[in-house]
């Protein structure tokens, strides 16, 4: 579904991926983990082509998105649930779900997200900026759905959520799964990962240094000791 | 980078030295700067100066006393400064020998000393402000157009004696030429009895007229306006809409109704009385002749006022030179013949200089018109030869200050 | 001392040097217009170097630099018109006075940062244009004040008044450009980059960046007054268009073409504009498309200004 | 380093009372009082968003406290600028990197050694002329082990050499309180060991308080843990009971697990 | 009584012509992030525009409509051409708009010379309606009316409508909102045309209230960073009450204190900034 193919990204000067490579297979859920800038954000980044790759290429359903800007990325049928949120504060519960929604026959309706979420329904005209953490990330999960994606790229969804809420955003990443989506799961919680991924790399210092099933990984204390230090 | 500076140096220097070519003739030619802005929010002023000078050198084509004339124009922009780095260059570089133009009051003074110290004549043609040919005159100085002080003399004379004035409201520009009109108009019109009830000051910049028109005091007779310009479009717009113009006349400075104005103005400007010393629609011979061939060269209906008052300067620089035989290069002599000169008739009328360096000229009261599809100044009134003293003694007249927002105070305000 | 540091400046003095004694040398030969403009180009320089240190090193994008621009010009205006004061009183008055407003100012303005700086500083030049029109009897209102006469500095051997008063400019701007030097290199130099690059971390390292921002505004305004006076010599007059906003973008333009952060960048820029302006205009009545037509090719194709193209060129 | 020894056990080293931080409607911090005796080391620890950077900020000065009181060997410093409190020997690191990035290597640290001196409104010298501040800049230079990348422009550097400056700015000011926001964050298990040992190191007298993830930096280094959720206090402890405690595990760690990365 | 009733009128009339002048440029703040030093020229553009038309068609609202567009076509072409070479870096987006601005300046005084010119509305714009013994112009009632109806349109499409809250996210973030697949470089442009089209409005209702000439361009664009700067950037809200404010505020101050009047819109500019910074209804 999605791969990308030696990619190196550059912030001006400083050279953060380093030839990156890996692949997402169609419904699975690829887990990425490392230590804070090992580069897993920029690899959010330049997929969705916030910041692209100088190098290398990015390629979804076999069509080239390296260097597509992020709106026509977007369309393809990616879309990106960001590290912190990233709500829009003049936006209401309700418009930020209805913004950038692309209908499709038996997809992802308001009504859906609703269900999903209950606790958005009952702040459907609140400010975003006002929710909770936890409410504001269930609501850039349900805006990204509104898109119909086909692969999401979840930048640490669990960022300041307490127990409760990871166990929901858990069980949403697996009904999603469930439906057909695959998705890129960014994550510093190494147990969340173990639990949901198909397959998990390890990134460090702009690089993939370990790939391998999530089993392998729990199983090899000194890979995980050596680049998440646990 | 070294190379790139010298080099871009070399450039410029090449450049200003090859264009002042001179072909080599047994005589040189005359050379007169001149300055006006020709870009920026007075650039139309500045064309329209140039068309009156440049139209009488083109009718003697460009030849007076067997000598070639050579008129160097420079951009004052909008900036007073720029005129004076203009001047600098015409007098250090090009070596003029007179130099014209210059429209904006603070333009002038800027430049005065630039180019008396130089001892290069100068004559402005148009900038209004009283003290330069009063107290801060200057020797090399003359001035063929006009003076604020001298038209608010004029005008306080017409609102008492033929309006029937008793009390004035002045809506007036804060300013040089609004302090200086509105201060020659209330000395003579309230020495003959009259009483200035009101003067309002707005900001050169004023988008909106609203607030002034609305407190003008309701028992003034008539109204004094000095605002030009532009604005002068919104004032009168203003002064109509407010149905002032239906219940009172309204007396402006002369450009408030300039013929440039004219059409922008339209019907909201009939009836209105000014105050200048030309207007489109005088009635002499030399004055049609002379509408006839600007019209040809600006290809409009309407003929600016800074039009008209620059062919007559040029009429009467080429005629100063013309009595001196061409010899420009003997200054004072030139100089002393310049203010001596006297022109019979000119579009305006007869032009002579007073000892200050200033203009005797006439004064006519016009009232705005429709003639037709076109509007015109009527000219309903002359006031000849008007001295920038009015009819006080020079002397006396001097020894008071210029006319400011506060003098003469407001006594009946 | 650290020998090593000293390398990069020492290249610059050089080539400073050089600029200066070519300066210096031409202007007898040059056409005497070229020598005002190089005048005037040589007091904007000041002016500009001067912004430069707000808007190129402590990222103070002022639009109310002409203020004090003007304050120093008007104060040499009066004392020079009104008390006969001399040229070395003057230029002492105008400076003080500049920094005496800046500091007034500061206190105003720098709460606001980024563009609402950009804002505020325009409100204060827009409030300080109308003061110059209406404060009659101080500043002579629209017409301004004229006739102050040049300084008379006796320079051996010249009579020129053109080249002489050019002199004098030029050695104020030599030791202008001496001080300018200085306090990029200085440790108060180095403290308003950090404030440019980081306001938060100078502050857990001890540092007041209000008052470093304020000492800022302070030392710019005294150049900035500096430059007014010699302006009010150099035009003999000073008005209200001293004050305008057309004025203070003007000092804005010059440091973004000639490349802000540098202080060599706003030298250029403003010899480049004055020049466009008054050369360009001798030859055509189009001069403002010209000048037009250099702002956008300078912001569309030389991003770092004009000394950033000379940079890539070599 | 000149850091003073404590100034007794009396007199906690920071102390704060009920201090609190509200944004908008959002209670950020609420209510938290703790108190570190002169030359101690102790962890805040806690899940993102739990209001640990934000403590920092409040005891630092970057931003000011809605309610509560914050006290630094004694004196009251609720209200004092954040600047003098770095002169009054609080010394701070980011979680985010925050340098001068335009800036090299060399003048970044020497920044750092003019902020307490009066030479900082020096303007007409050149800085190379000081020999202090660069004799202490070079000396620190060499003991983060970055003495050959000084001309470097700080922008142009690793992570890992940008979190031993940021390191290392902080050691210049002299703190007698340190301020560490997640100094190993990003680094390599290499790299981590290394600030950690450099840490360890620091002059005793220096209280630290620490806000880490990574819990083998936190147990090597402190003796005490508090631990925030949710902007309020939650536990305290040592690091062994912290670990034990079942309340912690649940809100940290996840059911069970240690799994901070 | 009568003095207040006429100088409120005339202060909410003002009003309106600085809403006009200020919506435009608060959107196309909000939205790309750009002090526009050509807004001025747009305004201008319009005006002169306005005045052909009226020439060309004899009909006002034609005019008013074609003109707005004719300078919305212009900006949009402006954005996409130049602007989006120079995306977020503001002293030059300062540097290429003033170059634009200068180029308009001086292409108008080619093209259309240096005499003002005043567009002439309907008849009835000459005229006034009186109310219980006070009369209103029917001119500054058109401007009202006109400010009005804009606010409300450009109010309802911003807060009820998607592209509306399309422009509000981008606004709040505008990469986020890419990534949803909304196409924000469009938007971008879309928004800086209706900012010029905004300008456009303003420039013939303007002209049709104080004329036109040159240098008009730099003459208004303070006025319109007032109300963007004094309502907060991007605010439309803000730049109504900004605008209300500043025209009642202007209004009395001219009327009741002449002699300050250089002051009565700056000086509270100044004020407000100096206390909040980011203006009256300003996000930092």
């Amino acid at each position: 579904m999605l791969r990308v193919d030696d990619v190196h990204t550059y912030y001006g000067d400083s050279h953060i991926l380093q030839g990156v490579s890996l692949e997402i297979p169609r419904a699975a859920i690829v887990g990425i983990l490392g230590r804070n800038g090992a580069g897993k954000t920029t690899l959010v980044r330049s997929v969705m082509g916030f910041t692209p790759a100088r190098r290398g290429r990015i390629l979804f359903d076999e069509a080239e998105i390296t260097r597509l800007r992020p709106y026509r990325i977007a369309r393809l049928g990616l879309c990106v649930v960001s590290q912190g949120r990233q709500i829009f504060p003049s936006l209401d519960v309700a418009e930020t779900l209805a913004v950038g929604a692309r209908p499709k026959p038996d997809g992802w309706t308001v009504e859906k997200v609703y269900e999903l979420f209950p606790p958005l329904r009952a702040r459907a005209h609140h400010p975003a900026g006002r929710l909770s953490g936890g409410e504001q990330q269930m609501l850039a999960i349900g805006r990204s759905l509104m898109t119909n994606p086909s692969l999401l790229l979840l930048d640490e969804p669990t960022e300041g959520l307490s127990p409760l809420y990871i166990e929901a955003v858990g069980h949403v990443i697996r009904t999603l799964q469930q439906s057909g989506m695959s998705m890129l799961l960014v994550e510093q919680r190494l147990r969340f990962a173990l639990l949901y991924a198909d397959y998990v790399h390890i990134m460090s210092r702009g690089k993939i240094v370990h790939s391998s099933s999530p089993q392998e990984l729990g199983r090899d204390a000194d890979v995980r000791a050596r680049y998440l230090g646990v | 980078m070294k190379k790139h500076l010298v080099l871009a140096l070399v450039a410029l220097v090449a450049a200003v030295v090859l264009v002042p070519a001179a072909p080599a003739a047994e005589k040189p030619p005359i050379k007169i700067g001149f300055i006006a802005p020709k870009t920026g929010n007075f650039a139309q002023f500045g064309l329209d100066m140039l068309n009156g000078f440049k139209l009488y050198l083109s009718e003697i084509d460009y030849m007076i006393a067997g000598r070639k004339v050579e008129l160097i124009e420079e951009d004052e922009g909008a900036t007073p400064a720029n005129a004076v780095t203009k001047a600098r260059k015409l007098i250090e570089h090009d070596k003029v020998q007179l130099m014209g133009g210059l429209l904006m009051a603070a333009a002038a003074y800027a430049v005065a000393p630039v180019v008396q110290e130089a001892g290069v004549p100068l004559v402005i043609t148009v900038a209004a402000s009283d003290d330069l040919t009063q107290r801060k005159a200057s020797k090399y100085l003359a001035r063929v157009s006009l003076t604020g002080g001298e038209h608010g003399h004029v005008a306080g004379d017409y609102a008492y004696r033929k309006l029937g004035w008793r009390k004035v409201a002045v809506i007036a520009m804060d300013y040089g030429w609004g302090h200086e009109v509105t201060g020659g108009f209330q000395r003579v019109f309230e020495e003959l009895g009259g009483q200035v009830i009101q003067k309002i000051w707005t900001p050169v910049i004023t988008t909106d007229f609203g607030p002034y028109v609305a407190s003008l005091k309701p028992e003034a007779d008539g109204i004094l306006d000095v605002v030009t310009g532009a604005a002068s479009i919104r004032l009168i717009g203003e002064l109509r809409k407010a149905g002032v113009l239906d219940k009172k006349k309204v007396l402006a400075a002369g450009t408030a109704t300039d013929e440039t104005l004219l059409t922008a103005l339209g019907d909201t400007a009939l009836g209105v009385l000014t105050f200048l010393p030309w207007s489109q629609a005088l009635d002499t011979p030399e004055n049609k002749r002379f509408v006839e061939r600007i019209k040809q060269v600006t290809k409009k209906d309407y003929v600016g006022f800074s039009g008209a008052i620059n062919y007559g300067a040029a009429m009467w620089i080429a005629e100063a030179i013309r009595q001196v035989g061409g010899d420009v290069e003997n200054k004072e002599k030139f100089f002393q013949t310049l203010r001596a000169t006297e022109i019979k008739s000119s579009p305006r009328g007869p032009i002579k200089i007073d000892k200050y360096g200033h203009i005797i000229q006439n004064i006519y009261i016009r009232r705005v018109d429709k003639v037709g599809n076109l509007y015109q100044n009527t000219v309903i009134e002359t006031y000849p030869s008007v001295s920038q003293f009015w009819k006080y003694n020079p002397e006396e007249y001097l020894k008071q200050p210029i006319y400011s927002r506060d003098n003469p105070p407001c006594r009946h305000c | 001392m650290d020998v090593a540091a000293t390398r990069a400046p020492m290249r610059l003095v050089t080539g400073l040097a050089v600029a200066l004694v070519i300066l210096a040398g031409l202007a007898p030969v040059l056409p005497s217009y070229v020598v005002i403009l190089m005048t005037e180009g040589l007091i904007y320089a000041i002016a500009a170097a001067s912004l430069d240190l707000l808007l190129g090193f402590a990222g103070l994008a002022s639009l109310g630099h002409s203020a004090f621009f003007a304050v120093g010009a008007y104060t040499t205006a009066i004392l020079v018109t009104r008390h006969q004061a001399s040229f070395g009183a003057a230029l002492a008055a105008s400076i003080v006075l500049a920094a005496v407003a800046s500091a007034a100012i500061a206190i105003l303005v720098l709460r606001a940062t980024g563009i609402y700086f950009m804002m505020i500083t325009l409100a204060v030049s827009l409030c300080a244009w109308g003061l110059a029109y209406r404060w009659v009897s101080l500043t002579g209102g629209d017409t301004g004040i004229v006739g102050i006469p040049r300084p008379r500095v006796p320079w051996v051997g010249l009579a020129s008044g053109t080249l002489s008063f050019y002199y004098t400019v030029l050695a104020l701007f030599v030791v202008c450009l001496a001080l300018y030097l200085l306090l990029i290199w200085s440790p108060f130099g180095k403290t308003l980059v950090g404030i440019r690059d980081s306001e938060s971390r100078m502050r857990v390292l001890g540092y007041n960046v209000f008052l470093h921002k304020a000492v800022a505004l302070v030392v710019a305004g005294a150049f900035a007054g500096l430059a007014g006076s010699l302006y009010a010599y150099y035009n003999g007059f000073v008005g209200p268009s001293a004050v305008d906003l057309a004025h203070s973008m003007q000092f804005v333009l010059m440091v973004i073409v000639g490349g802000p952060g540098t202080l060599v960048g706003p030298l250029i820029g403003a010899f480049a504009i004055t020049f466009l302006e008054k050369m360009v205009s001798v030859f055509t009545e189009r001069w403002v498309m010209v000048l037009a037509a250099a702002y956008v090719v300078t912001a569309l194709w030389a991003p770092r200004g004009m000394l950033g193209l000379l940079r890539a060129a070599r | 380093m000149t850091g003073h020894a404590g100034d007794g056990g009396a007199t906690p080293a920071v102390q704060c009372e009920g201090v609190t931080r509200w944004f908008g409607g959002l209670e950020a911090v609420s209510q938290v009082s703790l108190s570190l005796a002169a030359g101690e080391r102790r962890a805040i620890i806690g899940p993102n968003g739990a209001g640990k950077t934000t403590l920092f900020r409040l005891i630092s000065g970057e931003m000011p406290v809605t309610a509560g009181r914050v006290r630094l060997f004694g004196r009251d410093i609720t209200t004092t600028p954040c600047h003098r409190r770095t002169q009054l020997g609080l010394g701070r690191t980011f979680q985010i990197t925050n340098l001068f990035p335009t800036l090299s290597v060399l003048d970044n640290l020497v920044l750092a050694a003019l902020g307490l001196g009066r030479t900082k409104f020096s303007m007409l010298r050149p800085l190379w002329t000081y020999p202090e501040p660069r004799a202490r800049a070079l000396e620190t230079l060499d003991t983060v082990g970055l003495a050959d990348k000084r001309d470097a422009i700080v922008r142009t550097l690793s992570h890992g050499e940008q979190r031993q400056i940021e390191m290392a700015l902080a050691l210049l000011t002299c703190p007698r309180v340190l301020l560490l926001d997640e100094p190993t964050a990003g680094l390599s298990p290499a790299e981590s060991a290394l600030m950690t040992r450099a840490i360890q190191q620091l002059d005793r007298s220096i209280t630290i308080l620490l806000i880490e993830h990574d819990m083998d930096v936190v147990f090597d280094i402190v003796s005490r843990i508090t631990v925030l959720h949710l902007g309020r206090f939650f536990a305290e402890g040592s690091p062994a009971e912290v670990r034990q405690d079942p309340r912690v595990q649940e809100i940290y760690f996840g059911a069970g697990e240690v799994t901070a990365c | 009584m009568e003095f207040w009733v006429n100088q409120t009128f005339n202060g909410v009339s003002y009003a309106a012509l600085l809403f006009l002048l200020g919506g435009g440029l608060t959107l196309i703040f909000g939205v790309m992030k750009i002090v526009n030093i050509a807004h001025g020229s747009f305004y201008l553009v319009g005006g002169y525009l306005g005045v052909a038309l009226v020439a060309a068609t004899g009909n006002f609202y034609l005019a008013l409509l074609g003109a707005a567009l004719a300078v919305a076509a212009g900006g949009v072409i402006l954005e996409r051409v130049f602007l989006r070479a120079v995306e977020g870096d503001d002293l030059r987006q300062m540097l290429l708009t003033m170059g634009i601005a200068l180029f308009f300046q001086d292409a108008c005084l080619l093209v259309w010379g240096g005499d003002p010119f005043n567009l002439r509305g309907p008849a009835y714009f000459a005229q006034s309606v009186k109310l219980g013994g006070f009369t209103f112009p029917i001119l500054r009632l058109f401007m009202i009316a006109a400010a009005g109806v804009l606010f409300v349109v450009l109010w309802w499409f911003q807060e009820k409508t998607r592209a509306g809250a399309m422009v509000r996210a981008a606004i709040d973030n505008a990469e986020m909102t890419e990534a949803l697949g909304i196409n924000v470089p469009i938007l971008k442009m879309a928004v800086f045309g209706l900012g010029a089209f905004l300008a456009g409005v303003a420039g013939v209702v303007g002209s049709a209230f104080m004329g036109i000439y040159p240098g008009l361009d730099f003459e208004i664009l303070p006025y319109a960073f007032v109300v963007v700067i004094v309502g907060g950037m991007g605010s439309l809200s803000g730049a109504f009450v900004a605008a209300l404010v500043l025209g009642l505020l202007d209004n009395f101050g001219k009327a009741l204190f002449p002699e300050i009047s250089y002051f009565t819109l700056f000086a509270p500019m100044a004020i407000v900034l100096a206390f909040r910074p980011t203006g009256l209804f300003g996000r930092a």
